[in-house]
């Protein structure tokens, strides 16, 4: 008999007849870390927003130290020691970091606060951790890392023992990810017991201990990761091999498409410059990749390019025109096609259907309008066609809803429209960004092909196995500048995270590098 | 300085109501509710409020004992009406500025039905009067005395209180706390164990609270204990909401808001006290339009940076992460 | 239930029968006779206010069953006009007005129709005559708009408070009016803080010179510790601040043509003409008893002016000794007249008038 | 085969009309109005017992005895109720239709006392007069909303009092407009009213005619063209918007202007109405009051779920049940107020009635729980709710 301090025990959990948890069943040792695995929408965070109260399950029971235990809400999960790292933070942005972390554990007298033990409290607890925040900060004018430190804190705060990240790595730069493994290792040393959710995973064969896989809302099985692979891994999750290799050839590099000299754009939380006179250019059948750590820049440049922003000082051409100006639609018009990098916030009008949403870029053209007029037999078979094409699953077709799609479908859909479209340019910010490996591996594979075709990828990514892979250039942004410009092939990523992390520059000169 | 103490004294009991209520509006939406309906419950206050004084005019107790049980008669029914509202909103997720609206629609409707019916008139005209020439002994400290302690309501000292006591609640304790968690970011609040419905109602019923006592201090203060179904509360509802965007959703800074936009109003009735204004000649219908004109130039400048709560108007669905 | 009849009608202008003015007074006179004599009665509201829907308005009391209909008000005078042909076996009692087409080219009034005015300046007169005997010097006028009504009780008020100045033989501009019109007929705060700037000012007493406003003024007089002088009906029950209204007998003119109709079988006394009713025909003045007990002196809120000083004012506007000025020449097309045009229109030397 | 595939396309067709959002907002709003007409019943019965029966079947029913005046006064509240409802689309709520409302009534006024026009020319210029002033008082808000990011219901609200002050400084000061004596305006001349339909005893017009076609064509602007896609996108999602291209200031301003015009139209409509007794005419009375038809729009406008074909049902409803309650004032004695009761309860609950009806649905059915949550969390889901200003998740 194995010492269990948390059991899940055939948990089916429904969501309008939809079982999203189908008969599952998790065993959490004492002081392991054990990750949990599955595609999007397998079930994973149902299956811990149950462990957490936020959901209550249709069957099954849970176990803690053998003893069996109802959770009805987050008050009861917190009594048995069971705390959780939300996959979106759960943090007042408006409040700070003391006022978040003893939100609804508040020490008071007769309703009154007493933020004073607190406080020292949470210092303590961050030196003993090493999780260094000022208790006083705001958290809308933090890092991400450290507003996942402050997530932490609230449990360590609580005295929790059995902790739950749900997928803490996918906002995180590399350092931070480094960090943060770090910081797992050494609860679970000092008997803290740890689930982990992730897609990634070379994080799960470094830090696991066990894994439990799950597969459209079925359990797969749990194994030792000493015993398995990362490709007997992904087998379980998706139920087939996959690559992790993009395949592609030699890049047939062309003319000069985007050519970006000297931009500026200012900073939104100070008064400085996030984008310091950078300068670059994208060819015509190349992928180039925009590196760095996240607020070193990046941003600001896609949104100067795109036009999310006013450019602040230089010129952006586009296939030989001057386009800095030029407001968004006429850019679209010159050929530029833009995968963002909020898709709920930019990519899709949620409340419209999927066919209307796969015109948002082109319903002006006289292909889908007739003197003002919108063709909707034309929008219906467009799209018709593009979900046959990108394998575009959703309930009603054309007609459904895109908010009641998921994530990786959302996504498609915009691949879908932003290739489908005219352009010679393409940029795919963080195109993958919290997608399952399935998923991951077609989206690679369309950037791939576009390239093929003759077209300019501009692509920005932290995922370092996604730049190294994909890229056939690389552009490391460090402090609003571009610090190197490497060659896939001829680096490591130890050396690309050199160049990010600012510790090593080749590229210092302003103006034109070839 | 006379003219000076006089706009001042006039000045408080506007300012009063524009205050409560703006404070009561601050709890409901901090709370993460969009409550239109304050002129609504403003009316609904003083509809009650100004009933109950009526039905104790007979009566020989002091005047401003009745203006205590008026008021709490009218808190209790501001509580009341707010609930309709929270009840839309928060227990069957409706939209809150068409329940809002309906209150809104609902209350003059009542009020003239109800008098009609009753006293066949627009409204309740009651005779009782609150008004105070002098508090003893405090009223003769110089330059304060005539200022806050002559021709005054008591609805001034009670509404100072309040403020008092809504910043004390708000930014102090632990229900404050948790209150505006939710308006800001429900499923924080949710996922660290705090009810969510009950924070909103809670926030509603506070702005019933205080609506409820704003839209009677207004009755009392403003209009002498009577209240008409046609003209309401003048549009003080509305005003207050801008009173309350204009304070940022922040209690001292509503305080300010609302001693501006009633100073610039007793300002607009008092232009013949003011040598300097009176001589320029300027049609009336200038100053009348000033404080409206005035709170919107402000509005115009802080807008850019104004910052509503994250998640006001937003139905919280537990189920929906 | 089938549907009701209602016997007498009247339809309130835009306005409710409370409004302190011509609605509510013609409703209570209506409203008493009615009850007295067991006859069915409504008030009727009108779904717009314009002659289309006054006229409408007309329509549905003559749907409900009404034989006579009172229409206070002269924005009656062009539906009257039209009704009168339109239903001629039913009865208008037409207040302040006389029945015209729209374009004033034909005034005619129909033998169904009985046509009632009031020498509004004649019960102003009165008022402010007694004010100044009583020694006020501080006088306030808010009128509610310059509607001939209350132009001619603002105009009367003033030239009383003249004729009194004289006779106590005070200095030219000895007496101060300040003389304001409001732009509405309703309780507002806004009205409220116009005459408490007023009584800042200095100003003793305000006649309250339309409808509702007279709320506004008596909550101002009761913070400023202000006297009122009320309007159309006696207000002195409203509120203490109330020293004595300048009457017009609303009421009871109703009354009179109604008993014409229902009781004397007279109808033709007040039918197809405009009567006049004023001192003579005892249509206007001041309140001279207080309801309820007959003993009590209806002039114990003046300091001096008693009913004997009031008697004899009174006959001087009954014998025709003092006829007091009901229109003035005014150049603004708003009717307000300026300090000017109302000094030299009505002769005033003593009275030094300043306007808002 | 292809026989068979055509057949279930249309039956799939014909439940998905069922089951779409139209029609369930059309139970939605059909319970919702079931309720109000309840609660006056039960107000009705408290009042008066004995008449309560009758006077119920008269509210209901003395509208259809007075149809021109039940299309007369539909008239202006139709239109601030599309001015209302195509802003809601938007994402933006005008609460300021009053006050367009009283500039299109006064710019119309205007157009129709001071220049002398042909006739048959002269009311045309009345009506777009009209709708320029609406335009104006809806522009300005419009512009501080898409430039200064100033919130549009606050700075509606102080358009109402302020265009209600101007309008009436500028009535008052108008010596060929302004009638002291009468305290309001001259009558308009026969060449600026509008020409009307003829039903005897009714000003009913042409304007009734005009609001029902633009309510028809904004149905087709909102629903066919790419500037209501664009509209839509915007009111849903400004960020998305923007990014695919759209000119969201621009549209923003856009909305206001068309919706301030709208409800300018609803004005001069009102004003331009002829009244059937000669030399006679509406006339603006300039009493400090801000105008209800501005409000009642609103009322109109979420009645018809902001839908412009809704909107010509809701606003011909209230109007058909005022005038039934017109009826049941003057033959049974109850106050007319109970109609604005009446309203104000079926607005309230059609906020939720979504959920109610499908709440009542399942009570009904008596569908297993399961089928019944599913169907209300589709409904929550779906329900557009377009004064949502947040629509990012
Ligand atoms: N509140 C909900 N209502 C209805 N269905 C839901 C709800 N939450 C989750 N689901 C369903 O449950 C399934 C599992 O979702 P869950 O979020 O647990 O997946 P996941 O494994 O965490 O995915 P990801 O990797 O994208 O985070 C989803 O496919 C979804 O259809
Ligand atoms: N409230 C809900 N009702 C119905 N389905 C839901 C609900 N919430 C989520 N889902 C479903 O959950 C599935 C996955 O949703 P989820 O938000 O986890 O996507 P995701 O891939 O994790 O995207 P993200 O990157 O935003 O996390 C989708 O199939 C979606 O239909
Ligand atoms: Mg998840
Ligand atoms: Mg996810």
């Amino acid at each position: 008999m194995d010492n269990y301090v948390i059991e899940m025990l055939h948990i089916t959990k429904e969501f309008a007849g939809f079982k999203a948890n189908d008969d599952i069943t998790l065993q959490l040792k004492k002081g392991e870390i054990h990750a949990l695995l599955g595609e999007n929408g397998a079930g994973k965070s149902t299956l811990m927003s149950v462990l957490f109260g936020l959901y209550q399950a249709e069957k099954g029971k849970i176990l803690k130290n053998g003893e069996e235990v109802t959770i009805n809400n987050p008050n009861d999960a917190n009594r048995l020691g069971i705390g959780m790292v939300h996959q979106h933070f759960k943090l007042v942005e408006i409040f700070t970091v003391l006022e978040n972390i003893i939100l609804g554990v508040e020490p008071n007298a007769m309703g009154v606060l007493q933020k004073k033990d607190a406080r020292k409290k949470v210092i303590e607890l961050s030196k003993q951790y090493g999780l260094q925040v000022d208790p006083d900060a705001i958290i809308e004018n933090i890092s991400v890392g450290m507003q996942q430190r402050v997530e932490i804190l609230k449990m360590l705060y609580r005295n929790n023992e059995i902790l739950i990240f749900d997928e803490p790595t996918a906002v995180l730069t590399p350092q931070e990810i480094d960090e943060l493994i770090e910081i797992m290792r050494g609860f679970a040393k000092e008997g803290k017991s740890i689930l982990f959710i992730t897609h990634k995973l070379n994080e799960i064969m470094s830090v696991a201990d066990r894994c439990t896989v799950l597969r459209k809302g079925k359990y797969m099985g749990t194994v030792e990761i000493k015993d398995t692979t990362k490709e007997e891994l992904s087998r379980m999750m998706v139920g087939r091999d996959v690559s992790f290799k993009v395949q592609k050839d030699e890049p047939n590099i062309g003319e000069v498409l985007l050519s970006v000299k000297n931009i500026t754009m200012p900073s939104k939380i100070n008064k400085k410059n996030a984008v310091k006179d950078v300068s670059f250019d994208v060819k015509a059948g190349e992928i180039v990749c925009l590196a760095g750590i996240e607020g070193n820049g990046q941003s600001e440049v896609i949104s100067a390019i795109t036009g999310l922003e006013r450019v602040k000082e230089g010129t952006v051409t586009l296939a030989g025109k001057d386009i800095t100006k030029l407001n968004i639609r006429e850019k679209t018009k010159t050929g530029l096609s833009h995968i963002p990098e909020d898709r709920h916030k930019h990519g899709l009008v949620l409340d419209y259907s999927l066919e209307e949403n796969m015109v948002l870029q082109r319903y002006w053209q006289p292909r889908f309008q007739h003197n003002g007029f919108i063709k909707k037999k034309e929008m219906r078979d467009y799209t018709e066609g593009l979900i046959k094409q990108y394998d575009i699953r959703s309930g009603h077709g054309p007609t459904s809803s895109a908010r009641g799609m998921s994530g990786g479908n959302q996504q498609k859909a915009i691949i879908a429209r932003e290739l489908d479209k005219e352009h010679e340019l393409l940029i795919a910010v963080q195109p993958t960004r919290g997608l399952d490996v399935g998923a991951i591996e077609f989206i690679h594979k369309q950037l791939v092909a576009t390239r093929d075709a003759g077209k300019g990828v501009l692509l920005m990514s932290f995922e370092l196995d996604e730049v190294m892979n994909i890229s056939d250039r690389i552009l490391v942004m460090y402090e609003g500048e571009i610090v190197g410009e490497l060659n896939p092939k001829d680096t490591t990523v130890q050396e690309l995270g050199l160049y990010m992390s600012g510790a090593k520059r080749s590229r210092k000169e302003k103006g034109h590098a070839k | 300085m006379d003219v000076i103490i006089y706009l001042i004294q006039n000045m408080l009991p506007v300012a009063i109501p524009l205050l409560l209520v703006a404070l009561g509006g601050m709890f409901s939406e901090r709370s993460g509710i969009v409550n239109i309906a304050l002129e609504g419950i403003m009316l609904f206050g003083a509809f009650f409020g100004c009933l109950s004084v009526y039905f104790m005019k007979g009566l020989t107790i002091d005047p401003q004992l009745i203006l205590l049980i008026g008021m709490v008669v009218a808190a209790v029914a501001g509580i009341l009406y707010s609930m309709l509202l929270s009840f839309a909103a928060v227990n069957m997720k409706a939209d809150q500025t068409i329940s809002g609206t309906a209150l809104n629609m609902f209350i003059p409707a009542v009020t003239l039905l109800f008098c009609k019916m009753k006293f066949n008139s627009d409204g309740i005209t009651n005779s009782t009067k609150f008004y105070i020439q002098k508090v003893p002994v405090l009223s003769d400290i110089p330059v304060l005395g005539p200022l806050f302690f002559q021709k005054t309501y008591i609805t001034v000292y009670i509404g100072i209180l309040f403020l008092l006591l809504a910043i004390f609640v708000f930014y102090k304790t632990k229900f404050g706390l948790r209150l505006r968690a939710c308006g800001e970011h429900p499923q924080a609040a949710d996922s660290v164990g705090i009810n969510v419905y009950r924070m909103r109602h809670s926030g509603v019923a506070i702005s019933g609270f205080l609506g409820g006592i704003g839209g009677f201090f207004y009755s009392v203060g403003v209009m002498d204990a009577n209240v008409n179904g046609h003209t309401g509360v003048a549009g003080f509802g509305f005003l207050a909401l801008a009173v309350m965007i204009f304070g940022q959703w922040k209690p001292v800074q509503i305080f300010f808001a609302a001693l501006f936009f009633a100073f610039l109003r007793t300002l607009a009735y008092s232009v013949a006290l003011i040598p300097f204004l009176n001589s320029l000649n300027i049609d009336q219908t200038y100053y009348k339009m000033l404080p409206y004109v005035a709170t919107m130039l402000v509005l115009i400048f802080t807008s850019r940076k104004s910052r509503a709560p994250k998640a006001e108007g937003i139905p919280y669905d537990k189920s929906k992460r | 239930a089938k549907k009701q009849t209602f016997d007498i009608a009247l339809i309130t202008d835009k306005g409710n029968i409370d409004d302190k003015s011509f609605n509510q007074g013609a409703w209570e006179g209506l409203d008493k006779f009615a009850t007295d004599n067991n006859i069915t009665h409504k008030y009727f509201k009108p779904e717009e206010a314009n002659d289309a829907g006054y006229l409408a308005a007309i329509d549905q009391a003559v749907a409900a069953g009404a034989k006579v209909i009172v229409t206070p008000g002269f924005l009656f005078e062009v539906p009257v006009y039209q009704a009168q042909t339109k239903y001629p076996n039913v009865n208008f009692i037409l207040l302040d007005g006389a029945p015209h087409t729209a374009d004033y080219g034909t005034f005619k009034t129909e033998a169904n129709v009985a046509s009632v005015m009031y020498a509004e300046e004649q019960s102003g007169y009165l008022a402010g005559y007694a004010a100044v005997k009583d020694g006020y010097t501080k006088l306030g006028f808010m009128g509610g708009m310059a509607v001939p009504a209350v132009q001619a009780y603002g105009y009367g008020f003033l030239q009383g408070a003249e004729a009194a100045a004289a006779e106590l033989g005070l200095a030219d501009g000895s007496i101060a009016v300040t003389y304001h019109y409001t732009g509405d007929f309703a309780e507002t705060d806004t009205n409220k803080a116009s005459a408490k700037t007023m009584y800042q000012e200095g100003t003793e007493v305000i006649f309250a010179c339309g409808g509702s406003v007279g709320k506004s003024v008596m909550a101002a007089a009761t913070e400023s510790s202000a006297k009122v002088i009320g309007v159309d009906v006696d207000q002195r029950y409203d509120s203490d601040t109330v020293i004595t209204s300048a009457m017009k007998g609303l009421g009871s003119s109703v009354i009179t043509v109604l008993e014409s109709i229902y009781k004397n079988k007279s109808w033709e006394t007040y039918s197809g003409k405009t009567t006049v009713f004023n001192a003579a025909n005892n249509g206007v003045g001041l309140p001279t008893s207080v309801i309820g007990d007959a003993n009590a002196n209806a002039f114990d809120r003046f300091k001096s002016f008693d009913k004997t000083a009031y008697d004899t004012v009174y006959a001087s506007l009954v014998s025709n000794a003092v006829a007091p000025i009901r229109t003035i020449t005014i150049a603004d097309a708003t009717g307000v007249a300026t300090a000017e045009e109302l000094m030299t229109g009505l002769n005033l030397v003593k009275v030094a008038v300043q306007t808002r | 085969m292809q026989n068979n595939k055509n057949s279930s396309k249309l039956k799939m067709q014909a439940s998905r009309i069922m089951k779409s959002k139209g029609m369930g907002s059309f139970t939605a709003t059909l319970l919702a109005i079931l309720l109000g007409l309840l609660f006056g019943f039960i107000v009705m019965l408290i009042a008066s017992p004995a008449n309560s029966f009758n006077g119920f079947l008269t509210m209901l029913t003395g509208g259809f005895g007075r149809l021109g005046d039940v299309f007369y006064f539909a008239t202006p509240i139709l239109m601030t109720g599309l001015s209302v409802g195509f802003a809601f689309k938007m994402g933006l709520f005008n609460i300021g239709a009053s006050g367009q409302y009283t500039f299109g009534m006064f710019f119309a006024l205007y157009v129709g006392m001071m220049w002398k026009l042909p006739t048959g020319i002269h009311w045309i210029a009345c009506i777009l007069a009209g709708m320029i002033g609406g335009m104006l008082w809806g522009f300005i808000p419009g512009l501080l909303k898409a430039t200064m990011n100033v919130n549009e219901v606050i700075t509606s609200i102080m358009f109402n009092y302020i265009g209600m002050y101007l309008v009436d400084m500028f009535v008052t000061n108008n010596a060929s407009m302004y009638v002291p004596n009468l305290t309001r305006t001259g009558y308009l001349p026969t060449t600026a009213q509008l020409p009307s339909l003829g039903v005897p005893n009714s000003n009913v017009n042409v304007s009734v005619i005009l609001a029902i076609v633009i309510a028809i064509i904004l149905y087709i602007v909102l629903n066919k063209t790419t500037f209501g896609y664009e509209l839509k996108a915007t009111g849903f999602n400004k960020h998305a918007s923007k990014y695919a291209g759209m000119n969201d200031t621009r549209n923003t301003i856009l909305t206001m202007i068309i919706a301030g015009g709208l409800a300018g139209l609803g004005g001069a409509f009102a004003i331009l109405a002829p009244t059937g007794i000669t030399g006679s005419s509406m006339t603006y009375e300039p009493i400090n009051v801000i105008a209800a038809n501005g409000f009642n729009g609103i009322a109109v406008a979420l009645l018809g779920s902001s839908n412009p074909v809704g909107i010509i049902f809701s606003a011909l409803f209230v109007s058909h049940i005022q005038r039934g309650g017109t009826q049941v004032s003057s033959f049974f004695g109850y106050k007319p107020e109970i109609i604005d009761v009446v309203i104000a309860v079926i607005i309230y609950f059609s906020a939720f009635a979504m959920i109610m009806s499908s709440a009542v649905g399942r009570l009904l059915k008596k569908r297993s729980r399961k089928e019944a949550v599913k169907e209300l969390e589709q409904t929550l889901s779906s329900e557009d709710d377009s004064l949502k200003e947040k629509t990012e998740v």
